[in-house]
Order: C-alpha cells, then sequence, then structure tokens
C-alpha cells in the first residue's frame, strides 16, 4: 500500500505551527517513514505534484492572491486540515478586523499604496471547506501527532470539545480564578494544551478559541465582578482568537 | 462475559459477513478461544474494531450454530469500520449487555413489531421466537425507500409463512407498489381482527417514530404497559459506570434498551432529557 | 554569454515564505533580488492601546522559531519603560530559557535545514536514511532546547510563563535540575557535531561585512548587552534609531534596515567576530579544531559559528541549572506609568530591537520592532549577488542550488520580516 | 454514641499517626497547600500538613489564609480529593496487539500501594461510600475494587464549617459515624480518637496514649453540634421529589444563563463518576490502548448520537447534572448524590450555588 502523501502550506503566521511538526523529535522519523513528505518547505527542498491526501494548511487568509491560492489547495487535498489560530480563527492578524485598515497600514508602512492586502485576515474556513480543525497558538504538537496517527489508523482524531477547566481539574491544577481571582477564559476555551497558563499560575488568555456554545456574556460579567473595565474585557478576548464568532460579539459588547 | 473484567473484550473472528445494502452488514461472530454467553433477543453488545472503537451494536439474532449475528450501519468510523469487515478479520466483543424484548410473557397475546429503519435489526430474534406460534407476531416495518428496506428476502418469506408483514416507505422508487409514508398509516390494518387489549408491541427506530407509534397505539387500545420501546443513548461501558447514557433515572445500557412504555410517556414528552 | 535567469518562487528550508531571483548577462550578475513575501501583519499597529503586559506574547506571534527573543525583548523594552530591574534570579532563568531557545533553532537550522546544502541532499529526512545516528542526535539536541523552554516557559513555542518583571510561576528546582544530565551530554554532542560538520566541503567565499551585535564585557551576549560592531560602533539600546534606519523598497517592499548608508549583518557571524572572546574556553578550543579563526567571513561556515553557539549555550544552560535559584517572588510588579523603553537582545538570528511609549496608564503609544532578518535582508541581497558572480561557471541547476544556500547560509527568518508583503508569484 | 467511643483515646498530635502508618508500609495521602489551594499528595511527615492555615470558601471563591495558629484540621477541602486516587482522572483500561488479522488483549493491572487516606472529612467519607456503590452495582468496576481494598482512612471531624459546607442537611457530617478505620477530633491541643474497624483498633493500640475521658468525648461531640449549628447553607427538604415534577421549570432557563458549562461542578464533585473513553494508537497502527478518563454531563459530546447531542443546551446539561444528584441517584443507587460538601459552589468560576438552585425550583421553600 502507497503511503499516504503530506503536504504543508502557510498563509499568514508566524510559523510555530508548521514548527510544531519539527519539534516532534521522538516521532518525526516515524511519521516520516509512515507518511510520504510531499511538500513541505520549511522542511525540504523536494515537492512533489499534488493531489496529496492530508494537507495542513498554516495562516490565514489576508491578501486576495492568498484567498484564491486556498482554492486551489484544496482542490489539490483529500483532506484538509487548518492548523492553528491563525487558520482556524484569523490569527492575531484579525485585529485589524476590528479596526481601520489604512490607518494601520500607514503606522507600519511608509508606503502602504505599495499593499495589496484585503481588510480582515479570515479563518481557512471562511473560503474552503475545512475536514478538521487543530486549535491554538500554537497548536499542541500531541495534537499533531494524534492526528497523524489517527489519519494512519482510520479513526477520529481525539481532539476534546470540552473546556480548558476539565483539562485543570483532570490535572489538578488549582483553578487561578477561584483561588487567585485572576481572570481566566479557560471556562470559554476550548482544551486541548494541556492547561499550561494555569499550570503556572495565570489566566488562560484563550488561545485555542471559544469551546462549542461559549457562554460569554457570563464569563465577563464575571471578569467586572473581578474588577475588570469594558475595555480589559474586551481586550482579553481580542486576542489570538479575536475573530472566533464568541470571542467577537463578546469583544463587540464591551470597550 | 467474563464478571471480572467488564470493559476488556473478548476475541472474536468474523464467521461470515452478509451485505445487506449500501452502508449495512450484517457479522456473524465466533469466538477465538474461550465461549461467548448467548444474548437475548433485544440485548446488545460492544463490538471494537481495533484502534478505532466500540459501538453498541444490538444482536439481530444467533446462526443455527449458535453464533451471534449483528447488522450494523456504516455511520462514523466504528461502524465503517465493522462493516468492512470480511470473514476471518478479528475485533472484540463485549456483552450482551441490557434488557431483553420479553417475548416469553406475550404468551397468548398478538404480537405486534414496529421497525423503523434499521431497528428492524434488533427486533429480528424476537420476530423469530414469536413468529414459533403461527399468526403471533404481525411485523411493520418502514424504511427510507425501497432499497433500504432491511432484510427484504426474509421479509418476504416471513409473509410467504403467514406473518403479515406491512412495508411502508418514505419516498417511492419506480415499481413500487407499496405504502408511501410513516409506520403509522400502517398500524390500522396491522390492528385489524384483533382485540387491541390483547396486543402487545415492540418497537424499534428513531425516538420520534418510536413515541408517535406508541401514542398511536395507546390511543387504539393497546394497554401502554403492554408496549416496549428499545432507546438509544451514548453509550461507552454498557455496564451503567460511565453515565453516558442515563435517560432520568434509568441507564439504557442496564435498564434497558427495551423500556416499557408506561414507564417512560412522561419522559418522551420532554425535550433535551 | 547569454542571458541567465535563476529564479527560486519559493525558498525552502527558510522559515517564511521568500523568493530569489537574478538576471545575468554579459558582463556578469546584473540584478539580484531576495523578497520576501510573507502578507504584512501590521504587528506595530495592532499594539497601539494596548495595556503594556500584552507586547510580550503578542509579539512573541511574530515568529514562531524564536518567539523567546520577541518576549524577551518586549520585556526588557517595558521594564525599562516603567522604571523596574529584575532580580538576578530572574535575570538568570530568562537567560536559561533563551539558552533553550539557541539551542533548539540553531540545530534545526544547522542539522536539519542548514546541512543538506553540504551533503547534496533534499532535507534532512534523506539525511536521516544515510547518516541516522546523524540525525538522531540533532533532534535529541534539539528536543534538549525545546524541553528548557517547555519547563522554564510551559511551551516551546510561544511560552507562558513570561511576564513583564520575570515569570508567573517559578519552575520546580526538580525539574530543572533533571535537564542536567542531558545538557552535559549536549556539551559533547554539539562538539562532536561541529567537527563533523567541519568535514564539509565549504565553497571559498569570503566578504567584508559590517558586524552587528550586542557586546558586552563579561559574558557572550545573549539577552545582555550594549550595540557593537567591528567598525567601532558601540552605543546603548536606546540609541538604535539614531543610528540605523529602516526603508521600504518598492520591489520587493520589505523593509529594509540600514546603518547609515550601508547595509551590515547581525547574527551568529557577528556575534562570534565581535565576542570572540567572551566564549568559554572549551568553545573556543572546539572553534578552533573546526578550523575557525577568531573572525569568520565565509557565509558558508555560519554553520559552523552557530554549532560552536550551541555548545556554548549548553555550557551556559548547565551552569544555569546547576546554580538555579527559584526567585522568589518569581517577578518584580512593574506599575503602570508615562515612559519609553528600548529592548534588545540575540534572537539567534541577530540582534531584536524593540521600543515601545506608553501613555500613564501603561498603554502602548507607539511601537518599532526590528527583527534580525530585515535588518540582514540588504547584506542577504549583497551575498547573492557575490555568490552567483563568483560561482558563474556552474551549470544553472548547481548555481541555484549555490544560490539559495547563499541565502540559507543566513537562517533568515522571513516570518520575523514583519515588514515585509509579497509581490504577485504564481505558486502551487 | 456507637461501640467506636468506646475504645476511644486520646493522644497529642497527628504526627505519630502519620509516622506510624509509614513504618507499617502504607502510603500516606493527605490534603497539602500548593498552588493557593488544598490538593491531596503523598505525604512522608505530618510536618507537610497546612497546620495553622483556613480555607476562605464562598461561591466561586477560595483563599487560604492563616488561621488560629497551632491548629491542625481548621481549614477544610480542597478542589480535588481522595476521588482522583480511587478514581484516577486517566486510566488505561487494558493494551491490544495487532498481528496479521489476529488482535490480542491484555489488562494487566496497575500496581497499587496499600494507601492510607489522612484527613478524609465525613463529607467525603459519604462520598467515597457513593461511589463504592457506584463502582460495585452490575459487573462492577474490578480496577477501583482492587484500589478500594487497599485504602485504610484516617478521618478528621470538622471543627469548623465553611460557608459552602451543607453537609448537616445532607445527613453527612459534620461527624464522622462510619466509614473510617481511625478517626480524629481535634481539641485544643489534643486529639480524641476513634476507631471504626479492627484495623484501625489494632492500629490505635499502638499509638502513645491514654484512654479518652467522659469529658474529652462530650467535648468533641460538642464540637461537631458547634460545627453543624455554624452551617448557614441547607439543602431543601425534599428536593428529590421536587426535582422529579420539575423538568420545564423556568429556573432552569435563569441558571443556564449564568452557568458557563465549563464542567468545573463536576469534576469537582466527589461523587460524580462519569467517564469517556477513547482509543489510542500508535504511528506502526498496530499497537492499540483504550484509555478511560473523567467526562461530564457538560461536555458538549457527552450526550451525541447519530443526529447531534442530545442535550445541546446549558439548560438541559444543568438540569441534567442537578435532577440526577439530587433525585435520579435515590432511584438508581438508593440515596442522594451529593454529600454536601460544598465543593460545586466554590469552584463554579461563576459562583452558581446548587442550594440556592434547588431553592429556586422548590415551590415549598419559596418566600412568598
Ligand atoms: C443499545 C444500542 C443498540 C444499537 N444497536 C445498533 C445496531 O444494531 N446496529 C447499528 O448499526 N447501530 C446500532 N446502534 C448505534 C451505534 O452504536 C452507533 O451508530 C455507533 O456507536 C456510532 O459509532 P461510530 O463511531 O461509527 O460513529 P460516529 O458518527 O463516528 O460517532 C461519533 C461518535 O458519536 C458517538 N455516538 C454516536 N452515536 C452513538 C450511540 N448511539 N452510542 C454511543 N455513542 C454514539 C460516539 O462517541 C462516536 O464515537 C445502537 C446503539 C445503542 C445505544
Ligand atoms: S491555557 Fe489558554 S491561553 Fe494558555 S496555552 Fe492553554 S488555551 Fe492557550
Ligand atoms: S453536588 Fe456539590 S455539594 Fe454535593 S457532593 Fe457534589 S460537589 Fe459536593
Ligand atoms: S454550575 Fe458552575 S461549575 Fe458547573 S458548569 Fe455551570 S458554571 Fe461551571
Amino acid at each position: 500500500m502507497a503511503r499516504p502523501t503530506l503536504a504543508v502550506w502557510k498563509f499568514a503566521s508566524c510559523d510555530g505551527c508548521q514548527l510544531s511538526l519539527l519539534d516532534c523529535e521522538d516521532e518525526l522519523l516515524a511519521i516520516a517513514g509512515a507518511i510520504e513528505i510531499a511538500h513541505f518547505p520549511e522542511a525540504s527542498r523536494k515537492s512533489v505534484a499534488g493531489p496529496y491526501d492530508l494537507s495542513l494548511v498554516e495562516g490565514s487568509i489576508t491578501t486576495p492572491e492568498d484567498a484564491e491560492r486556498i482554492k486551489h489547495i484544496r482542490a489539490q487535498s483529500h483532506s484538509l486540515v487548518a492548523i492553528g489560530a491563525c487558520a482556524t480563527a484569523g490569527g492575531i492578524q484579525s485585529l485589524r478586523n476590528f479596526a481601520d485598515l489604512d490607518g494601520m497600514a500607514a503606522a507600519v508602512y511608509p508606503r502602504p499604496d505599495y499593499l495589496d492586502v484585503l481588510a480582515t485576515s479570515t479563518p481557512i474556513s471562511a473560503h474552503v471547506p475545512v475536514d478538521i480543525e487543530l486549535h491554538g497558538c500554537p497548536i499542541s504538537k500531541y495534537q499533531l501527532v494524534e492526528l497523524v496517527t489517527a489519519v494512519l489508523a482510520g479513526r477520529r482524531p481525539r481532539l476534546p470539545k470540552f473546556a480548558q477547566c476539565v483539562e485543570c481539574k483532570a490535572h489538578g491544577t488549582a483553578c487561578v480564578m477561584v483561588a487567585e481571582g485572576q481572570p481566566c477564559l479557560g471556562p470559554v476555551t476550548l482544551a486541548g494544551c494541556g492547561n499550561l497558563c494555569p499550570r503556572v499560575g495565570r489566566g488562560c488568555y484563550g488561545c485555542f478559541g471559544p469551546v462549542e456554545g461559549a457562554n460569554v456574556a457570563a464569563m465577563t460579567a464575571r471578569f467586572a465582578e473581578l474588577g475588570l473595565d469594558a475595555r480589559q474585557i474586551r481586550d482579553a478576548l481580542r486576542s489570538f482568537t479575536a475573530a472566533a464568532p464568541a470571542f467577537a460579539e463578546g469583544g463587540q459588547g464591551n470597550g | 462475559m467474563d464478571g471480572a473484567a467488564p470493559m476488556l473484550p473478548v476475541r472474536c473472528r468474523v464467521a461470515s459477513a452478509q451485505a445487506e445494502g449500501a452502508d449495512v452488514a450484517t457479522l456473524t461472530l465466533e469466538p477465538v478461544a474461550g465461549a461467548l454467553s448467548g444474548g437475548a433477543p433485544g440485548q446488545f453488545n460492544m463490538l471494537y474494531a481495533f484502534g478505532i472503537g466500540e459501538a453498541a451494536i444490538s444482536l439481530s439474532g444467533h446462526d443455527e450454530a449458535g453464533r451471534p449475528m449483528h447488522t450494523i450501519r456504516a455511520v462514523g468510523a466504528t461502524t465503517r469500520a465493522l462493516t468492512a469487515m470480511e470473514a476471518g478479520a478479528e475485533l472484540g466483543l463485549r456483552g450482551p449487555f441490557g434488557t431483553g424484548w420479553p417475548v416469553a410473557d406475550q404468551a397468548g397475546r398478538h404480537l405486534l413489531a414496529v421497525a423503523g429503519g434499521l431497528g428492524l435489526a434488533p427486533l429480528r430474534p424476537a420476530i423469530l421466537a414469536a413468529a414459533a406460534q403461527p399468526g403471533a407476531v404481525s411485523v411493520v416495518h418502514g424504511a427510507r425507500s425501497p432499497d433500504t428496506l432491511l432484510y427484504a428476502g426474509e421479509l418476504s418469506a416471513w409473509a410467504a409463512e403467514g406473518t403479515p408483514v406491512y412495508l411502508t416507505v418514505d419516498h417511492a422508487a419506480p415499481g413500487w407498489t407499496g405504502r408511501v409514508g410513516t409506520v403509522i398509516g400502517c398500524l390500522p390494518p396491522a390492528l385489524a381482527g384483533h382485540d387491541p387489549a390483547a396486543v402487545s408491541a415492540f418497537l424499534c427506530g428513531p425516538e420520534v417514530m418510536m413515541r408517535a407509534t406508541a401514542q398511536a397505539l395507546s390511543d387504539a387500545g393497546v394497554p401502554p404497559d403492554r408496549i416496549w420501546l428499545s432507546m438509544e443513548r451514548n453509550m461507552k461501558c454498557g455496564i451503567g459506570l460511565c453515565g453516558h447514557c442515563q435517560y432520568g433515572p434509568d441507564f439504557i445500557c442496564r435498564d434497558g434498551p427495551v423500556l416499557r412504555y408506561d414507564r417512560i410517556a412522561a419522559r418522551l414528552t420532554l425535550r433535551e432529557i | 554569454m547569454a542571458e541567465r535567469t535563476i529564479k527560486v518562487d519559493a525558498l525552502a528550508r527558510v522559515e517564511g515564505e521568500g523568493a530569489i531571483k537574478l538576471k545575468i548577462g554579459p558582463s556578469g550578475v546584473e540584478a539580484a533580488e531576495f523578497r520576501i513575501f510573507e502578507p504584512p501583519r501590521f504587528f506595530e499597529a495592532l499594539l497601539r492601546g494596548r495595556d503594556a503586559a500584552d507586547a510580550p506574547d503578542i509579539t512573541s506571534r511574530i515568529c514562531g522559531i524564536c518567539p523567546v527573543a520577541y518576549i524577551t525583548s518586549a520585556n526588557q523594552a517595558m521594564e525599562a519603560a516603567l522604571g523596574v530591574t529584575v532580580t538576578p534570579e530572574i535575570a538568570a532563568l530568562r537567560r536559561l530559557l533563551y539558552c533553550g531557545e539557541w539551542i533548539q533553532s540553531h540545530v534545526l537550522h544547522a542539522a536539519m535545514l542548514h546541512a543538506p546544502d553540504f551533503l547534496g541532499l533534499e532535507d534532512a529526512f534523506e539525511i536521516a536514511r544515510l547518516r541516522p545516528d546523524l540525525v538522531k542526535t540533532a533532534l535529541r539536541l534539539k528536543k534538549l532546547g525545546n524541553e528548557l523552554m517547555e519547563v522554564i516557559g510551559g511551551r516551546a513555542v510561544h511560552p507562558v510563563n513570561t511576564r513583564i518583571g520575570g515569570f508567573w510561576r517559578a519552575p520546580d528546582p526538580e525539574r530543572i535540575a533533571a535537564l542536567i544530565p542531558e545538557l552535559e551530554w549536549g556539551i559533547g554532542a554539539a562538539r562532536d557535531m561541529t567537527l563533523d560538520f567541519a568535514g564539509f566541503d565549504f565553497p571559498q567565499d569570503e566578504a567584508d561585512y559590517t558586524f552587528v551585535s550586542l557586546v558586552h564585557p563579561e559574558t557572550y551576549p545573549i539577552e545582555l548587552g550594549r550595540i557593537g560592531s567591528n567598525r567601532g560602533l558601540d552605543i546603548g539600546v536606546e540609541a538604535f534609531a539614531e543610528h540605523f534606519a529602516e526603508e521600504q523598497v518598492a520591489r520587493s517592499t520589505a523593509l529594509h534596515a540600514r546603518h547609515g548608508d550601508a547595509p551590515y549583518l547581525v547574527g551568529p557571524l557577528a556575534r562570534y567576530a565581535n565576542n570572540f572572546a567572551r566564549l568559554s574556553d572549551s568553545c573556543r578550543d572546539t572553534a578552533a579544531a573546526a578550523g575557525l579563526g577568531p573572525v569568520e567571513r565565509n557565509p558558508f561556515r555560519s554553520i559552523l559559528v552557530r554549532m560552536v553557539e550551541v555548545q556554548y549555550a549548553c555550557e551556559e544552560a548547565l551552569r544555569l541549572a546547576r546554580g538555579y535559584v527559584p526567585p522568589d517572588p518569581p517577578a518584580v510588579v512593574a506599575p503602570r506609568r508615562a515612559g519609553t523603553g528600548h529592548g534588545c537582545t540575540e534572537a539567534p538570528r541577530g540582534i531584536c530591537h524593540h521600543s515601545y511609549t506608553l501613555d500613564d496608564e501603561g498603554r502602548i503609544l507607539s511601537a518599532a520592532i526590528v527583527p534580525p532578518t530585515s535588518q540582514n535582508q540588504k547584506q542577504i541581497e549583497d551575498d547573492l549577488a557575490r555568490v552567483a558572480g563568483r560561482f558563474l561557471d556552474l551549470d544553472d541547476a548547481a548555481l541555484q542550488w549555490r544560490c539559495e544556500q547563499a541565502i540559507r547560509n543566513h537562517d533568515p527568518c522571513i516570518s520575523c520580516a514583519t515588514h515585509a508583503l509579497r509581490p504577485t508569484i504564481e505558486r502551487v | 454514641m456507637d461501640f467506636a467511643t468506646d475504645s476511644a483515646v486520646t493522644i497529642d498530635g497527628p504526627q505519630q499517626v502519620v509516622r506510624l502508618l509509614r513504618e507499617d508500609g502504607w502510603r500516606v495521602i493527605a490534603a497539602v497547600e500548593r498552588d493557593g489551594a488544598l490538593v491531596t499528595r503523598e505525604i512522608a511527615s505530618a510536618d507537610a500538613l497546612p497546620r495553622g492555615r483556613v480555607d476562605e470558601l464562598g461561591p466561586g471563591h477560595c483563599r487560604l489564609v492563616d488561621g488560629p495558629p497551632g491548629r491542625w484540621f481548621d481549614h477544610v477541602i480542597g478542589p480535588g480529593g481522595w476521588k482522583e486516587w480511587l478514581f484516577p482522572p486517566r486510566e488505561k483500561l487494558w493494551s491490544a496487539q495487532r498481528e496479521g488479522q489476529a488482535v490480542t488483549f491484555d489488562d494487566a493491572p496497575q500496581p497499587w500501594p496499600k494507601t492510607a487516606f489522612f484527613g478524609v472529612r465525613p463529607c467525603d467519607l459519604a462520598a467515597i461510600a457513593r461511589q463504592d456503590r457506584v463502582f460495585s452495582t452490575g459487573p462492577g468496576d474490578p480496577a477501583y475494587a482492587h484500589r478500594r481494598a487497599a485504602v485504610l482512612i484516617v478521618a478528621v471531624n470538622c471543627a469548623r464549617a465553611a460557608p459552602t459546607c451543607f453537609c448537616a442537611s445532607m445527613g453527612t457530617g459534620p461527624r464522622a459515624e462510619q466509614g473510617f478505620d481511625l478517626a480524629l477530633s481535634e481539641l485544643d491541643g489534643r486529639f480524641v480518637v476513634e476507631t471504626g474497624s479492627t484495623a484501625g483498633a489494632a492500629l490505635a493500640a499502638r499509638l502513645d496514649a491514654i484512654p479518652a475521658t467522659e469529658d474529652d468525648l462530650a467535648a468533641a461531640a460538642a464540637m461537631s453540634r458547634r460545627t453543624a449549628e455554624t452551617q448557614t447553607r441547607h439543602m431543601p427538604a425534599g428536593i428529590a421529589g421536587t426535582l422529579r415534577s420539575a423538568p420545564e421549570h423556568p429556573a432552569w432557563d435563569d441558571v443556564a444563563a449564568r452557568c458557563l458549562a465549563c464542567a468545573n461542578c463536576t469534576l469537582a464533585c466527589p461523587t460524580c463518576f462519569c467517564s469517556d473513553v477513547e482509543d489510542v494508537t500508535d504511528l506502526t497502527g498496530d499497537h492499540a490502548e483504550r484509555w478511560r478518563h473523567w467526562d461530564s454531563c457538560f461536555s458538549p459530546e457527552f450526550s451525541l448520537v447519530g443526529g447531534g447531542a442530545v442535550r445541546a443546551s446549558t439548560r438541559a446539561r444543568y438540569r441534567q447534572w442537578m435532577t440526577h444528584k439530587l433525585s435520579s441517584w435515590h432511584d438508581q443507587f438508593g440515596e442522594s448524590g451529593c454529600v454536601g460538601c460544598g465543593r460545586c459552589i466554590a469552584w463554579c468560576p461563576v459562583g452558581i450555588d446548587i442550594t440556592q438552585e434547588a431553592r429556586a425550583l422548590s415551590t415549598e421553600e419559596t418566600p412568598a
């Protein structure tokens, strides 16, 4: 049986999610043995033409060309997996969605007229159908290995659908909101990172994006009780998954 | 079932695999080592596809050699893997679990088996048992379309042997001259000639279909404590430990899946229970 | 000689997306372009109005390969603006974390992205088939770097445990101590790998670079020092903008940094040349055994300098791990106030400079971030032209590969070049 | 008083109990302070106990602060507890190997050293008994039984109730009646030790102790009475029946607007037992494992069937949790699933209070 082929693609992003693949030091050679890495420019000069069994797509869509390019990638991919906060929610660069793009461009570039960019940063799913999403800024390399393993085994990858709190409780991490009064987005954030922030005594900043059915209104009401003003509440929701609908709406009502 | 390790599957082999349509297959299983406990009509086993997962699958009968049979529809990864298995493939089995159809208790009464879609699979062993008494059972079976009627060959055989069989489809196809509509439409003809008070009914199918059917039957005079439904809920352990299959106070895996209508009639009217 | 065009539309084995284009005419190389086509992400703009504390985490997302560089430069800039100084224990833990990033990033580049060039292979997976031991050692070293980052930072990419003034929680001493045996191994492994790579057949090349790096009287600079050069520059990090300017070039539209009027080089070659005397004896010994002098001007040999730095980072990490005292409290409280602050640290690819101005609530009024790759971009282009000119006898395929190498020599991190945008190039 | 007090003794402090247990080879687990909360960990000596510390608890609130100096057990309970030992958050059920067609299974039990739970509060004793029943009903869970059989329990009667405690109204505390090997009551500067099993009696006999006097026993009883009297929360009477007839009560919508569906309440609850299983494979695809991990009726996929989640709304999920806990549990196991420990109140990030929600649903207690 031929090994399934893998392609890795990049859009507006920091490379951190695809780096997570190279960070699977213990599994990398086994992965490279089990699947054919057909297109992965960050790691290899070699590029085999499509179609591909599995495409990992990092980054968000921010330019007209990229909005076209993703369609070609979709057409060549049997299974398309969006990896990371950029690809699943628009990433940190989606903060532009809430601001005036021209003003932003002028702030960074002496000649903003050279730029050809879209007014918004949008997730891959806003442009083409996506089969699976790996969340996080960056993704968890354990979830990435699980994805590859599940694809090889023909099963659904185990990707939690519940809130970050479940990981904290299972891990025995004290709730930073209850025990320290720190604002934490964990209750409305998808699990998967391994409760990294609360484990170091820090409130979750929501990098895995909202959990399904997130009750952001109740969450932000609690933040207000903890002493955050409207602007702080808005900024708390506006980080790496700011454009995810639940967080975007929650931010609208504040600040 | 091995009482010491209720979560550990027994190693089984597919003795034969029979396609029942596009995405449905019946597997006959035999243990590779050791023995399987029998299992009564209405009970289910947890079938494990290696590395993929487990699914609750009802017994759809036993073959002449007493080997359990399961009819499975491919809806997700596990059931896809199970339905793709060929003779010789190995899988894990835990069970049997749950309550069965109270077939023996219906002696002297007329049994009406009402099946929606794949719901005919768990009813099949009950129908076969009841059919030992000529004229004791009638079968109502509804399907989406004529080509998704389950056990089509067996249905004709039953009819030929004198068991009344009423078929209906949601969407007719060219050449279909039978009924079109829900199973409710089959109930008046199926009940005709029987004293409803002396009729017992076993229902299996989608929850909405069972709710409407049970209501219609009791409206027609079939006693609510003579109607049984086979319920479905998410299920992970099969032995009342995982909590997933709770339906009000009942664990579907342990107190069900076959539950008596009068016990759950109120619950059936509640949303999201 | 006929006109030749060498084009690489999507450079491989670099972080981020870039392209090169060379035009060669009868008189030699007529044009050499190194283009960066990362879509712009407007970091400076989207920081405006945010609390000072948001800057380290947000700027970390400029680059997933060297997040600690961004986090540390931003934290230092904010501490300067807010007028706080961290304790020696916090400073030591910071340096230890940074060592993890150096090890991880350098080994990734040297062994997995750069080494294949010298072996004539497409990638590290091909090396793994021929020299599995080499790739396994490299992965183990890289993992060591990542483990340092995970133990201290919470995760390897975009660590979560850092904050202005220090850390959220000091790592358990047992977890730091558990890394010691592997660090002891790492020092030797890095040395062996340096000597192994020293046997590569390096193309002859040399350039008279202006080397710019941090300089420090006592230590090889990682997260500390003034900004200095081999041409006599010696300034505090707050004076960066007076000496270095960024400009936007229409052709490639990346912001190019210049020192006065000339290009300059940051990164391992610069750090090494400017701070050779600060390396440990054992690292200088490895350098000598690998044939490196106190200054290395052949960019193709930067792989060796990178590996010497890996050895140094392992030695430093070992020293810091052995002397680890959990900072208590883990962070110095930084009260909000108005101010301007600058921070500059040595990312694996060179200096990463941040400056921020805050209002009296500690909100960001303006931000300026100069990553290493945009500083090197002009120099890389010059390298490209020079290398192409030097190897014109090669056939197109070989010349193309050699030119790609000229870029990869500098481990450019195109994701870092946040100020860039992408010209229309059809790919896929 | 029952037999336990007949043989009661007094000792000067808990150190010797821990020492004795360790000498006898028990792994001693106790509540210690970690990152601002009480967590159960193995301890080497009584020095690790959070002596002099108390937990200020309220809805969605916990702070560990200094309490009366020298007092050993004036704190109450942390978010976790004994559940995570007897019913671990993640547990391998078995592994399987494939060779060609052949699939073989292996469920070698995980090693479990003999373990002493030190400082179990009465509500948690009741909670352990609840889970004992759950995990032994039907074919039961042999792994749980295996662990449970090797557990010795040293209970501590509560001298202080937190504002979140309501064990008195659940009949589970604040004094331990059964289910322990030893039970300690902390008086001023000394402890009354009662025995509840032959193993406990054997241990007590080896303590450096003096027989308890009538006064000691009276003081211990008075302490428990005082603790009960200071409880400010209680569960409305007849809540099991109330919930049976309240599935469409408007109060469910009200709580659903506040509830985050984050599952903290269920995971902190010492009786909640729901779990999920996951199938793990390696990259070769020939080795598979089945793991069980905690789940919650608040999880989006908990009630998934073919057509989607049965309980899609937070209203339905909260109703399931509370109705199961306070009502269906009686039908299933003949008792309440709530022991009044108050964890779900303290560790709910938004401070939802099960007793107050119960009151909102109770017709009998609605203020006129
Ligand atoms: C008592 C009982 C008897 C059943 N009898 C049969 C039968 O005879 N034939 C048949 O084809 N099907 C039967 N089912 C349904 C069958 O169990 C599900 O279709 C199957 O579990 C779906 O698993 P999957 O991984 O293939 O599907 P997926 O769509 O991949 O399922 C996704 C996930 O949904 C969950 N899920 C969906 N439905 C169920 C369910 N009913 N129970 C537990 N988890 C579920 C699981 O977590 C599963 O991993 C029965 C179900 C029950 C409860
Ligand atoms: S705790 Fe939250 S912010 Fe932190 S890593 Fe996890 S998902 Fe991201
Ligand atoms: S329901 Fe709440 S008070 Fe009752 S036992 Fe569970 S956590 Fe404790
Ligand atoms: S009641 Fe509280 S703890 Fe429980 S799910 Fe709702 S918000 Fe979370």
